[in-house]
């Protein structure tokens, strides 16, 4: 029971606060912030005490409780959860990310007239994204998946007053629907040939099921997560989504939300048969390189970590697909910490961009392009050394955490070469690409950010470093972006830190040697350490030279990778959006008014009234039969018969008996003549 | 004569005739003098038959008589009214006397 | 107490009718009439609750203690003969709280209140007879009566063009009601030679005694003729694609309650008619029509949701997504025949619960339209390119509005996002459960009609997008938030779609146990 | 056909007169005409009663028709038309369906007198009929004599009733 009360508590606390939030919210006001804080900040003492638990006494794991929520007799639908290292950890690290945006927030959103609602929101999303982690069935995944979904949609359009983050909040919620599409075709087929909504249940089962048939129901599963984790083709929601509050990007679009599809796809990791898992390779691989590309010549700073984000979630689906899953939720967590705290820090840097433009009452120049920006780094040293601290972490330089995960994953898809040959070539190049690129774009980030000279000088001096509410998160975040938080062994030549030890070894039961995988990863090691410090340095090297020496012109260089299409494809995005829209919405909206204009206009209309068109000419035809023919003709035909007739009889009627005599005669004659037939 | 057909030829040529003169005389004497025709032609076949049929008794001489007793009493009483007639409307022409015409 | 609730149930809203009459005329206190209205509903929906607390789900309508069998017409053996079980039960429910609730809603009708009130009152009871008979005849009558009201309702009181709509929706269902008149007469007569040489319309007899039916007619077989025209008589109703057409525009031109009830309950009729009377009669030819019926499901599913997008009026729009969700029903309906013991009751079970789901949901869409019409009289999303005024045409209708009008637009992302199917939300639980049984059936089309899920969000959000977010179209400043009587309206519905969202527990117990006699007896035909 | 003796030659002489007077006394416009050809006819038909053996009934006929009945009608005549007229003559209407409905009548007749297998009894021929004519009437036929004799007499006091002036 207690048990249950601490597992369970994970969804109630931050439920409580959205719904007292949601409905008493206006009477906190500026405490409603206070309020959710304590009841996050009593989740992250949960979940603390819940690792400890995690990490003295592992005999205990998992922990397991289900939940009849319904039945029908033969159909038993139950809720429950799951809880194992796996589990725990990924607590942790929302709980914790979720509390230090929830302080961060409460400076950032100061002033903002739904306060209240903000937090309301942000409960909501914990609540089911705490939901998403501990679900027991595939179910209620996706239950809690939507869920997500739909705080997703309302951080996003949280400002709904705005042109835009509607738009984003649609676009994410459709975009992230088709996905889930995929994923809930997916149950149904490993519902119905394996009995069973419960992950292990499944797990347990596919034993028996058609490989073909499993391959495609993994890859409808992992439709979902292509979705929730903005995989291309279904990427494009995620850079939109940095409309919303630049908190919730850091937790939602960064950290949290978009890790549950990498979550979910480590979840159903165990049966995806080798087939699906080079589908989910390749798609990771295409999303990480493409992602990076795209990312070197976006000027918008959330943009440029938009695309970061992408690109690094390609990593950790390439790392599922190659079956490094160790590696895939290592680079999750460690992900997470940097990725969030770079958010945080642009959200300091446009913060006092913000602040500044407010004061110079200038409402036209845009607080997030990093054209305006320039030489902030005197004005905010904390958010500067942070900034830096967790950009060292993303572009892999050693001793930082990202370095750890990254080469774990770079090792995974050189090992997968080893294996499998010919095209999987272009996994490690385009993983160890995506690194030189990310280191790349990551320090023009930092440079045009924070060093040179000030681009607008009117900004520049009123431009003040964040508060400490602000800045207390950054520096935690960028302290667990250290690598030996994740390894007190900081060679890393020995990857097994205490993380990889947790979550330890997944039984495949789909075809995949997973002996094998682990065994080639780790021979794979050392050149993949090699490869991408070499790379990550070349990028640096590079991104240095252009930006922070100015030794070459970066106008010329665009240019030239302009004769081959490159820059352009970078600066349009790889026109995929345009294609979208061309090849899809438009033709999409216009089948949807060609179906009302068939439905109303030709079928209602035309057709279905036809009948009652048909029906009307009908009667109008029997009408006027019926009155000119009929009852003009024939009824009343007969009664003008009679009335002629007995017009002629009646002067039979003269009076005259002779008459009447004579027709006696008459009738009486030709009676006989009759009768006898004379 | 031993023969029947003569009698009722004759009767049939009078009856006959009476017929037309009632119907298409105007005047009531003239149809009275066709009703007379009529009642011969009757009284002619009562004898026939009574001579030629199986009667050995004269019963149908006896009832000409009562037809000829009739003939009288009509005769009376129909001049009777057709003088009436003629004293109300002037004429004893029937068309005239046409009260029932609808 | 126990034999009079149903007819109570049933005539209640009669004798409110016929109090109302005289009260009108000698007792002048404003509003009476609502007055007796709302508490003739409130009093119906309290026995309707006692009802559910009293309603034991696992005995069969002949062995619960409601059930009323009496004779009526002796000659042709027509009875009065009502009762209730596991798939009437939540209908039931349904019409009671969407009748106190649509008087509630119709508070400010100041045209002709006696009429409208006195008609409302008749057209409860006839739909709590569909739903209470048991009796073919009383059946059909129940369904006449309801009609006429409904006829009245919408052509006097509804919209600009609401002659045409009555007209249109009366034919039509007036032509389905005569199907269903033939297959009445018809199970009549060819059941005669099993039931010792006495027809019958009681539909429980019905059922050992329709299967039986063994004649050709036309070189058809009769049981196939039954089933064709009982399912033309309710696909009319359900609506189903290609029927559906009269609905976008009743509901268009209904005034907002009546709309509620049509989608609300009308619509379900149809489908029940077929629960009730089609599938147990006639489970041979179900199973042979089961995929046509799951074709059909999935083209309403898509067909009503690809129109739904297109619309940009408010009203129509909700309308087609009533199209679209009633499929979700017929798709799950479809599963009856499915191999999988587990999918025929997803299936079923998820029919009937999105027959009571989307009742509410719909319900509340259409009373949050009708409160945003009742202040601005107009329902554009987007204004269209032959408006009256031209400066409007092609513009958003509204825009912003959530700024305005905050509890509202809160209110109606509830209702759009429990029409979407979002989990938590009642509806998310009956269509996922009615695809579940689908696909259990139907693996391909199914899998076609799960692009359902996706359209369905495409036009719900997109409408709230268009009218509720993003700047404040100047013209609206001056709107209201929604008003403690319209909330009233709202909220009991929104609570119900939240709880059996949350915890379908109880209507799953409710209907279950019917469902699996239902199921047995179609298996058996398999 | 037998040969023609003397008796038929006579009836047929007789014969063609009572059809000559009849027809005179259906067609003569002329009323006084009429009633004189009636007389050649009554008296004809008491003629063709002699061949019947009806001796009885022939001076019946001559005595009631003719001095009777006939003065009678010619009383009538004369008391009808105003003695200024100087024709007294009756105008006719219907005359062609009258004339052929007769016709129809009359050939009708022939027809069924022609076609018909006739009896003919060979009756004793009575040297008188009146003593039996008496007995009968006052035997077997005694309450219809009587009643005709009321009839009679109610005849004659109509017709007076009815011929007499109105008195007031």
């Amino acid at each position: 029971m207690r048990e249950i009360l601490q597992i369970t508590s994970f969804l109630f606390l931050p439920l409580v606060s959205f719904i007292i939030l949601i409905f008493w919210g206006k009477r906190f006001k500026s405490h409603s912030s206070t309020l959710a804080l304590g009841l996050i900040g009593l989740m992250v003492l949960n979940s603390i005490i819940l690792f400890i638990h995690t990490l003295s006494h592992p005999h205990h794991w998992p922990l397991e409780q289900s939940f009849e929520w319904f039945s029908t007799g033969n159909l038993s639908i139950s809720l429950g959860y799951y809880v194992d290292n796996i589990t725990s950890i990924m607590l942790m690290v929302v709980s914790l990310i979720g509390f230090l945006v929830h302080l961060y927030s409460t400076e950032y959103m100061k002033g903002d007239p739904r306060y209240s609602r903000y937090f309301a929101f942000l409960g909501i999303f914990i609540f089911s994204m705490n939901g998403i982690l501990l679900a027991d069935s595939l179910i209620m995944m996706y239950i809690f998946w939507e869920l997500v979904g739909l705080s997703s949609f309302l951080l996003i359009g949280f400002w709904f007053e705005k042109d835009k983050p509607p738009l984003a909040a649609n676009k994410a919620f459709l975009t992230n629907r088709v996905g889930d599409i995929g994923m809930f075709i997916g149950i149904m087929i490993l519902y119905f040939n394996v009995g069973s909504f419960n992950i292990n249940g499944i797990i347990n089962g596919v034993g028996a099921m058609n490989p073909a048939l499993l391959t495609v129901a993994g890859l409808l599963v992992f439709m979902g997560a292509v979705g929730k984790s903005a995989q291309f083709p279904l990427h494009i929601w995620l850079p939109d989504a940095m409309e919303g509050p630049t908190p919730v990007s850091a937790l939602i679009h960064a950290a949290t939300m978009v890790a549950a599809g990498v979550y979910m796809t480590f979840r159903i990791f165990p049966f995806l048969t080798p087939e699906a898992l080079s589908i989910v390779a390749i798609v990771g691989a295409i999303t990480a390189f493409g992602a990076a590309i795209i990312a070197i010549t976006r000027n918008d700073i959330k943009a440029v970590l938009a695309y970061s984000t992408i690109s690094q979630l390609g990593y950790m689906i390439m790392a599922l697909g190659v079956g490094a899953h160790q590696a895939a939720l290592f680079h999750l967590v460690t992900h997470a910490m940097f990725k969030a705290c770079l958010f945080l820090c642009s959200g300091s840097v446009i913060h006092a961009m913000h602040h500044s433009l407010h004061d110079l009452n200038d409402n036209d120049t845009d607080p997030q392009d990093m054209r305006n920006m320039g030489g902030l780094k005197d004005k905010m040293p904390i958010t500067h050394a942070t900034m830096l601290v967790s950009t060292l972490a993303i572009a892999g330089v050693p001793f930082f955490s990202g370095f750890l995960s990254k080469d774990a994953i770079l090792a995974g898809t050189l090992s997968y070469h080893h294996m499998h040959h010919g095209w999987t070539i272009l996994l490690p190049l385009a993983g160890f690409g995506a690194a030189m690129i990310t280191a790349f774009y990551m320090f023009r980030l930092i440079f045009k950010t924070f060093y040179g000279k000030p681009n607008n000088h009117d900004i520049y001096k009123h431009i003040h470093e964040s508060p400490y509410v602000m800045s207390i998160p950054l520096m935690v975040l960028s302290f667990l972006s250290l690598a030996f938080i994740f390894t007190l062994n900081l060679n890393p030549l020995h990857g097994h830190g205490w993380f990889t030890h947790l979550i330890g070894h997944v039984k495949h039961v789909a075809g995949l040697d997973m002996h094998l995988v682990e065994d080639g990863i780790h021979h794979a090691h050392n050149l993949a350490m090699y490869i991408s410090l070499l790379v990550a340095t070349l990028g640096i090297v590079i991104s240095v030279l252009f930006y922070y020496l100015k030794k070459v012109d970066v106008e010329k260089v665009s240019n030239f990778f302009n004769i081959v299409g490159l820059y352009s494809l970078s600066k349009n995005k790889f026109y995929i959006e345009k294609i979208y829209n061309t090849i899809l919405y438009k033709p999409f909206f216009m089948q949807t008014k060609m179906a009302s204009f068939i439905d109303w206009n030709i079928y209602d209309q035309k057709i279905v009234d036809a009948w009652g068109w048909i029906t009307l000419k009908i009667s109008k035809y029997s009408a006027i039969s019926d009155y000119s023919i009929l009852d003009q003709k024939i009824i009343d035909g007969t009664s003008h018969l009679v009335q002629y007739i007995s017009s002629k009889l009646r002067k039979t009627q003269s009076g005259i008996i002779q008459n009447y005599l004579l027709g006696v005669l008459a009738v009486l004659v030709i009676t006989i003549i009759v009768i006898n037939q004379i | 004569m031993d023969y029947i057909q003569p009698y009722l030829m004759l009767s049939s040529i009078l009856f006959s005739m009476g017929i037309y003169a009632v119907i298409t005389r105007k005047n009531a004497v003239a149809i009275l003098m066709g009703i007379e025709l009529i009642l011969n032609s009757a009284n002619i076949n009562f004898i026939a038959f009574n001579r030629f049929g199986n009667f050995n008794t004269l019963d149908g001489h006896v009832f000409s008589i009562f037809v000829i007793v009739l003939a009288a009493a009509e005769a009376a009483v129909a001049l009777a009214i057709i003088i009436n007639l003629f004293k109300n409307i002037g004429t004893v022409d029937v068309d005239q006397a046409r009260e029932m015409k609808g | 107490m126990e034999k009079s609730i149903l007819s109570l149930l049933i005539f209640l809203p009669v004798l409110g009718a016929i109090i109302m009459l005289p009260v009108s005329k000698y007792i002048k206190i404003p509003n009476v009439i609502k007055y007796i209205a709302l508490g003739t509903t409130g009093l119906q929906l309290l026995l309707a609750g006692w009802l559910y607390m009293n309603f034991d789900a696992s005995l069969s309508v002949m062995e619960s203690p409601f059930t009323i069998q009496v004779e009526w017409i002796k000659h042709f053996n027509i009875e009065y003969f009502i009762g209730i079980d596991g798939l009437s039960i939540p209908m039931v429910l349904l019409t009671a709280l969407l009748s106190f609730v649509c008087i509630l809603a119709s508070w400010n009708i100041d045209k002709k209140i006696l009429g409208y009130f006195s008609l409302f009152l008749l057209l409860d009871a006839g739909m709590m007879g569909v739903f209470l008979s048991l009796d073919f005849f009383l059946f059909y009558i129940f369904w006449e009566v309801m009609l006429l009201p409904m006829y009245f309702l919408i052509g006097i009181w509804g919209g600009p063009q609401r002659h045409y709509a009555a007209i249109k929706f009366f034919l039509y269902t007036l032509f389905g009601s005569l199907f269903m008149l033939l297959a009445m007469i018809g199970l009549y007569y060819f059941t005669i030679p099993f039931n010792d040489g006495i027809g019958t319309f009681n539909l429980i007899k019905l059922i050992e005694l329709a299967p039986q039916i063994d004649a050709q007619l036309w070189g058809y077989n009769v049981q196939w003729l039954l089933w064709i025209s009982l399912f033309i008589g309710f696909a009319i109703k359900v609506p189903i694609f290609p029927f559906h057409t009269w609905l976008p525009l009743a509901h268009v031109e209904a005034p907002t309650a009546i709309s509620v009830i049509l989608a609300g309950v009308l619509l379900k009729m149809g489908t029940y008619g077929l629960l009730r009377i089609s599938y147990p009669l006639l489970p041979g030819e179900v199973v042979a029509f089961a995929y046509t019926l799951a074709i059909l499901g999935v083209i309403n599913i898509l067909w009503g949701a690809l129109n739904a997008i297109a619309q940009i009026d408010m009203k129509k729009m909700v309308a087609y997504s009533s199209v679209s969700h009633m499929g979700y029903v017929l798709l799950g309906m479809a599963a009856v025949v499915s191999p999988s013991a587990a999918g025929a009751e997803a299936g079923m079970n998820g029919a009937v619960m999105q027959m009571f789901n989307h009742g509410t949901i719909t319900a509340m869409l259409f009373l949050l339209v009708g409160v945003l019409y009742d202040q601005t009289h107009h329902r554009w999303i987007v204004y269209p390119e032959n408006h009256d005024n031209q400066d409007l045409a092609g513009k958003l209708g509204f825009g912003g509005l959530a700024s305005q009008m905050p509890i509202y637009s809160a209110c109606v992302a509830l209702a759009f996002f429990a029409g979407l199917g979002l989990p938590a939300l009642s509806g998310f639980i009956s269509e996922a459960l009615c695809f579940i049984g689908g696909f259990s059936a139907f693996k391909l089309l199914t899998v076609i009609g799960t692009l359902g899920i996706l359209l369905n969000a495409i036009y719900f959000l997109r409408a709230y997008q268009r009218v509720f977010l993003g700047p404040l179209n100047k013209a609206y400043e001056k709107l209201e938030d929604i008003n403690t009587r319209e909330l009233a309206t709202v909220v009991p519905i929104a609570f119900l779609v939240l709880l059996f969202g949350v915890y379908p527990k109880p209507l799953v117990d409710m209907v279950s146990s019917a469902i699996s006699s239902l199921i047995s007896i179609i298996q058996g035909a398999i | 056909m037998p040969i023609p003796d003397l008796g038929m030659l006579l009836f047929l002489g007789i014969f063609m007169m009572i059809c000559a007077s009849a027809f005179m006394v259906v067609t003569s416009p002329n009323l006084v005409h009429s009633a004189v050809s009636l007389l050649f006819t009554l008296f004809g038909v008491a003629a063709i009663y002699i061949y019947l053996y009806a001796d009885f009934i022939a001076a019946t006929q001559v005595v009631i028709y003719v001095g009777g009945i006939l003065v009678l009608i010619i009383f009538g005549v004369m008391l009808t038309n105003k003695i200024e007229n100087a024709t007294i003559d009756s105008k006719t209407h219907n005359k062609i369906p009258g004339l052929i409905f007769s016709l129809l009548l009359l050939l009708m007749q022939f027809y069924i007198i022609f076609n018909t297998k006739w009896y003919i009894a060979d009756n004793e021929v009575k040297d008188s009929t009146i003593k039996e004519i008496g007995n009968m009437l006052l035997t077997k036929y005694l309450l219809p004599f009587e009643i005709v004799s009321i009839l009679l007499l109610a005849a004659l006091i109509g017709a007076a009733m009815l011929s007499r002036k109105k008195v007031g």
